[in-house]
């Protein structure tokens, strides 16, 4: 019984942390996420050199072989710091492949992910922001072994910087006629960009296709099986904001909570005050509680144990209520120069709003732990 | 208890009606290019820019009655405001008015009531926060003219307007932090006068930094006497009325936010029939009302002639609480989409809620934090000890 | 435009508070509420006889014949010394029988209400505990004239106390089959008494006829007018519960204010501190808010005015929502005196647990405000 | 990170495991007349009452994972406690063995692990509220014996107990509060003690006020040094550990509550299907299993042989939290019945939500009030200064 991290894993976790604040403080984050890409692909080079942008990647496709728990280190610390990457989207369409895709394809692309040449995303909601099988609309028509698909994807993570989507797709109108394809970007009939948004750390946009030619070998699967690979790549997706989400929490609450050390108001620090110091425990309460949540979770995600959606849904419904509360209440308990652009609570804030919806929201997974046997 | 009008009081109403009926387009009509520009000379016309000020000034020299039926009409109708000078008819008017030598009044009043030009108010400083009276504004007298040094922030449309209200402190050597201010009238082209913006989260700009390097002002443009500088103030700041506009605005958002609601689809559902939502907009709406009828009973106390006191802090609190929590609950019902900006196309109303869910701390904590109303509310209302 | 009290009305309320507070202040309550009957028949006689009692019965039966804004007034002074008597039960019960009984039927009842000899009430719920037609189910048979009823009344005001029932009743399985009708305590199958129950200045009980024989000139209306009278008695119940609970609230919010300003802990009194200050600034806003919201129902009624239902279901919601809590807050702010039964504020938490669910919880008016065309 | 048990670990649960299965009578069997008396010695036979106190006093001497897994398997098959003497086992035990003497252990501790009789806890005073050191119960010693005098309230069970360990004041002339303050062993039938049962709102008596006149106390049954009783007590209530049986009796409530929401039919729906029940269920839920999640993380710690600080709040601000919010729950599942109490046909499950709806101060505020753990998180695990 320990419900702890590795040595290696605090190491690790060491390591990140040094690299982001030497590499990535906010006032860094702020100019690489205003660029036109939204990050600085030097700097991902680098992470991927050390390994961790393919940290999850098997050793045999040139990744560290690590597991989620390990992962979930390195998310705690670049949702700390805000920083921009590719990383979640990264891991959820390498998961994808690992998970679905045919050792021909695990060869072709997984590597490239490894070494950080490669950037990914999970295209699967359209108009109607539905995460059931109904969301699925994109229409694909059958051409030998090959599939056209023609339709557009919205909210797309990472869109603009992407260049291979993993793509949900409708055979027929049954429920579960689905199906999950590789489209590249440089496809003919792809077109891809960012939507300007409010998180500029987080870039989302859209995907559109016009009659593309899906070859068989960019298939990864259809029908039944492909509607459980989705729902398993929105719950990872639910499970990788989250643990990055914990991170974002304890930044604004250490930016919030030195704030109310520092600044005097009526000839007292405010932190003083208990219509301060109060809320800011309550911050505290939460995020060490789906904290608990989250990790169990990744753990059960590695062990294949039966309890990791539950834990997961639980503690995206939980992070979705109130991450987004503390930052607006972080830039509450600033005072006027919190929802300054000059100040960094108001990012976090921002952040909240972002991790709110992405890969369903309260609601959604509320109603998931009832479809999953919990409460 | 009566909610009727008098009859003087409907034929006051009627008039207004019938005034709007004739100049305001019907919803949904474009209006045309110079709508806003003849608005203004009618509005003024009808003395209804500055109503309730007195006759002899310019104003409309109307009752508290008729103004709160005026400005409930023109909400109503979601009319453009009465006049364009807003901080000027807001508390400067009244101020001079109070307070002004007879040049003073002549100089700024018909300006003021025709919007020839925007006022500011220079009272927040970097280290006052919500605690005014703290202020440090350097000034000192030099014969004919005050020279000001320091510095002021959260001024709102600093960079727009051609003079400012602004707070000094003229003696340091006070027993009480409320003495040794004084107020003064200054051009925002003064020499040693500079405006910087403050960028907000949302990306635009309301508020600024003004600096002020041996900025000189001549004796005349001040206001009050030296030393009165609190009072003048205090006086402006009541004048600040628990304001009918305001309950008509937040209901004028609801309405907005509950069509918002009604239109959005999200899996198949309409996000008005998610509970989660409805519950919600529910509470939101019962306490918007509750406002407008707490508005009610503040302006029965002014109408009596009671003078209206930390009561208002009540709707003050429920304001800041229902601007965030209107926000918020326009990005849960757009769900996926509602952090996308003006630009995209399927940003819900072009990006408008994105905008508002960002937008509300100039509300909020511009009017006092909430749980600065908190306080004051416990110890002037309830009476419970200073913290 | 006045939305305020006349000065008479005014001077009624201090009359009422000094009457309460020199025959009922809390301590007495407590004595009275313990008692058999729960409330003291001497001074309901003395309430009647200073006009209290009969306030809106018509003069010529005996009553003030004043508005529902007067009774408000006195509402607002028993809520607030959690005064034990019949008053809320007796209003409904006399305004069924003015409202929808001719003119026989309310020489005959109508005095007895304003002179205090006479406890009525409202039997309408039944097992299931709804305030739909469908909750009506107890049992009618026609006989010539005559009605028969057989059945249970349940969550049934002042039940061991009351000597006429108005009793809603089923004739036949249509929606609105329904029908109310006077019942006398002494008539032959007619039981009723009290439960044991959490809020002992509310009595609360069940009406259990068996075969009960009621005469023709004991019948007020049938069908679609009787649904409606019955909604109309819902509605003024929640109006009335929600005038006494505004009273309720400010009488816990002063104790608790009073116990903070005196309280001391850690060197300093524990209303210096804005953990116990803003909780009760927060309950005073609400309080504030609700009371206009009621203020303004009572008028509408008094007017017929079309508003009035939408403003009661808003108050009854606000108020079921709030109160409540504000009880439980007051009790932690107290500490452990509060849960005391010697100390007053857990006797204002039972009020609020009381008052949540009768004549419709928050849940039930959400549903009526959206019925009535509201949001 | 791990959750699996050590195959040692696994082998001692199979044996607490087969223990329940043969001693256990199975979910809504009925249980003999003299199973909990039967129940008492096999539990102690087994030394599992005291679990972790060394096996020398009498105690099982089993490590800190046995221990949890112990509890949890208690508490899963809800099985009756582990030994009667709740305080005496909770604290008084571990406070003798670490400060007592030899004559001290031998007489006391046998007796709390039979459960011989009640022990209670002569803490909190009327004045000292939640700043338990400010206490000033007076303590002068003359020869063998210390005389007291003062008042102790919230003293649980005091009624039914025929010892207190009890913090007096030895002296008074002392810099800091938490000097000067001494700790006895007093037996409950001393002339000159008296108790007073406070009645609480529910209508029954948990607490006690006791008295104390000229009560002589053995210089014999001090427990540590003069001055010592601080530290004696700080160690105490160090004991009482972030218990995992107090999230599984949340727990098994909360299965309960959610029992009565599906068999809890009001207007011809279930309670459970009603949107503004559904949900708060569920979050109550979720807390409780992140508070089951963060019981283990506080175990790590405690198993890497890191003291407990602070963290412990956390969970003890959500079951405050929590009871109060599950007894809310409880009231608007069943409506017009919530307030029905014991003795009514219709009162839900006879009345015993309505008890558990008045019960939940015993537990929040017993615990220290929500408003104190927050300042003990604010102030000893995020650093903000204090009020």
């Amino acid at each position: 019984m320990n419900f702890g991290f590795t040595e290696e894993q605090e190491l690790l976790r060491a390591e990140v942390r040094k690299f982001l604040n030497e590499k990535a403080p906010l006032e860094e984050v702020r100019k690489q996420c205003e660029s036109e890409e939204g990050f600085d692909r030097g700097l991902w080079k680098q992470m991927a050199e050390l390994g961790f942008a393919g940290l999850t990647v098997p050793e045999i496709h040139g990744g560290a072989g690590l597991d989620l728990v390990t992962l979930l280190v390195v998310l705690e610390e670049t949702g700390r710091s805000l920083f921009p990457s590719p990383l979640v989207s990264n891991v959820i369409a390498s998961q994808a492949i690992e998970r679905f895709g045919n050792e021909e394809q695990q060869a072709r692309w997984l590597p490239g992910f490894a070494d950080g040449t490669r950037l990914g995303t999970l295209a699967l909601l359209e108009e109607g922001d539905d995460l059931s099988p109904n969301g699925v609309q994109l229409q694909a028509k059958k051409d030998g072994e090959e599939i056209i698909l023609t339709g557009r994807k919205l909210f797309v993570p990472d869109a603009g910087n992407a260049d291979l989507f993993v793509v949900a797709y409708r055979m027929g109108p049954g429920p579960e006629e689905v199906g999950l394809a590789l489209v590249e970007k440089g496809s003919v009939g792809v077109s891809a960009s960012d939507f300007p948004a409010m998180d500029l750390t987080k870039r989302v946009g859209s995907l559109e296709l016009t009659d593309t030619r899906i070859p068989s070998d960019h298939l990864l699967c259809e029908g039944g099986p492909a509607w459980s690979a989705i729902e398993s790549l929105v719950e990872l997706g639910a499970a990788l904001v989250t643990a990055e989400t914990v991170g974002a929490a304890e930044g604004a609450l250490a930016i919030t909570t030195s704030f109310a050390k520092e600044r005097e108001q009526f000839g007292s620090k405010i932190g003083r005050y208990q219509g301060v110091k109060h809320p800011l425990a309550e911050i505290y309460v939460d995020i060490e509680s789906y904290k608990s949540l989250i990790y169990y979770a990744f753990w059960a995600l590695d062990e294949g144990h039966e309890g990791a959606a539950l834990a997961i849904s639980r503690a995206k419904a939980y992070a979705s209520e109130t991450f987004p509360l503390a930052g607006i209440n972080g830039v509450q308990l600033h005072g006027g120069v919190g929802y300054t652009w000059e100040y960094d609570i108001q990012l976090y804030l921002k952040r909240g709003k972002w991790m709110r919806p992405i890969y369903g929201d309260a609601d959604y997974h509320y109603d998931r732990i009832a479809q999953l046997g919990g409460l | 208890m009566d909610f009727q009008l008098s009859s003087q009081e409907e034929k006051f109403r009627d008039e207004v009606r019938a005034f709007l009926k004739d100049n305001l387009p019907p919803e949904g009509e474009k209006r045309p290019a110079d709508f806003l520009a003849q608005w203004n000379t009618k509005v003024r016309e009808k003395r209804w820019v500055g109503f309730s000020w007195p006759a002899e000034v310019g104003g409309g020299g109307g009752s508290l009655m008729e103004q709160v039926i005026l400005k409930e009409e023109m909400a109503r109708a979601k009319a453009p405001g009465l006049g364009t000078c807003f901080m000027g008819l807001a508390w400067v008017g009244p101020s001079i008015i109070q307070y002004g030598t007879e040049e003073q009044k002549q100089k700024y009043i018909p300006d003021i009531l025709d919007g020839a030009y925007q006022w500011c108010t220079g009272y927040s400083e970097p280290d006052s926060g919500s605690d005014l009276a703290s202020l440090k504004c350097k000034c000192v007298r030099e014969g004919d003219e005050y020279v000001v040094n320091g510095q002021k922030i959260w001024t709102s449309i600093a960079m727009w307007s051609k003079m400012m209200i602004l707070l000094v402190r003229t003696d340091t050597e006070v027993d009480s932090k409320h003495d040794g201010i004084t107020c003064l009238l200054v051009e925002m082209d003064s020499e040693g006068l500079e405006v910087r913006p403050i960028k907000n989260m949302g990306g635009g700009a309301m508020f600024a930094e003004v600096f002020f390097n041996d900025v000189r002002v001549p004796v005349e443009n001040r206001l009050g006497d030296e030393g009165q500088g609190w009072q003048v103030t205090v006086s402006a700041l009541a004048n600040e009325r628990s304001s009918i506009a305001e309950v008509y605005g937040l209901r004028r958002k609801m309405d907005e936010l509950e069509d918002l609601a009604e239109r959005t689809v999200r899996a198949g559902q309409k996000a008005i029939e998610m509970p989660s939502i409805r519950r919600r907009l529910q509470r939101a709406d019962i306490r918007i009302e509750a406002m407008r009828l707490n508005g009610q009973r503040f302006l029965t106390k002014q109408l009596r002639g009671e003078p209206l006191g930390s009561e208002t802090s009540i709707n003050k609190l429920h304001r800041a609480a229902l601007e965030v929590e209107m926000g918020e609950l326009a990005m849960e019902i757009t769900g996926s989409a509602s952090t996308l900006m003006r630009g995209s196309d399927v940003a819900p109303d072009n990006g408008r809620w994105a905008d508002y869910a960002l937008g509300w701390p100039e509300v909020v904590i511009g009017g006092g934090t909430p749980n600065i109303q908190k306080n004051i509310i416990a110890e002037r209302l309830l009476g419970l000890p200073k913290d």
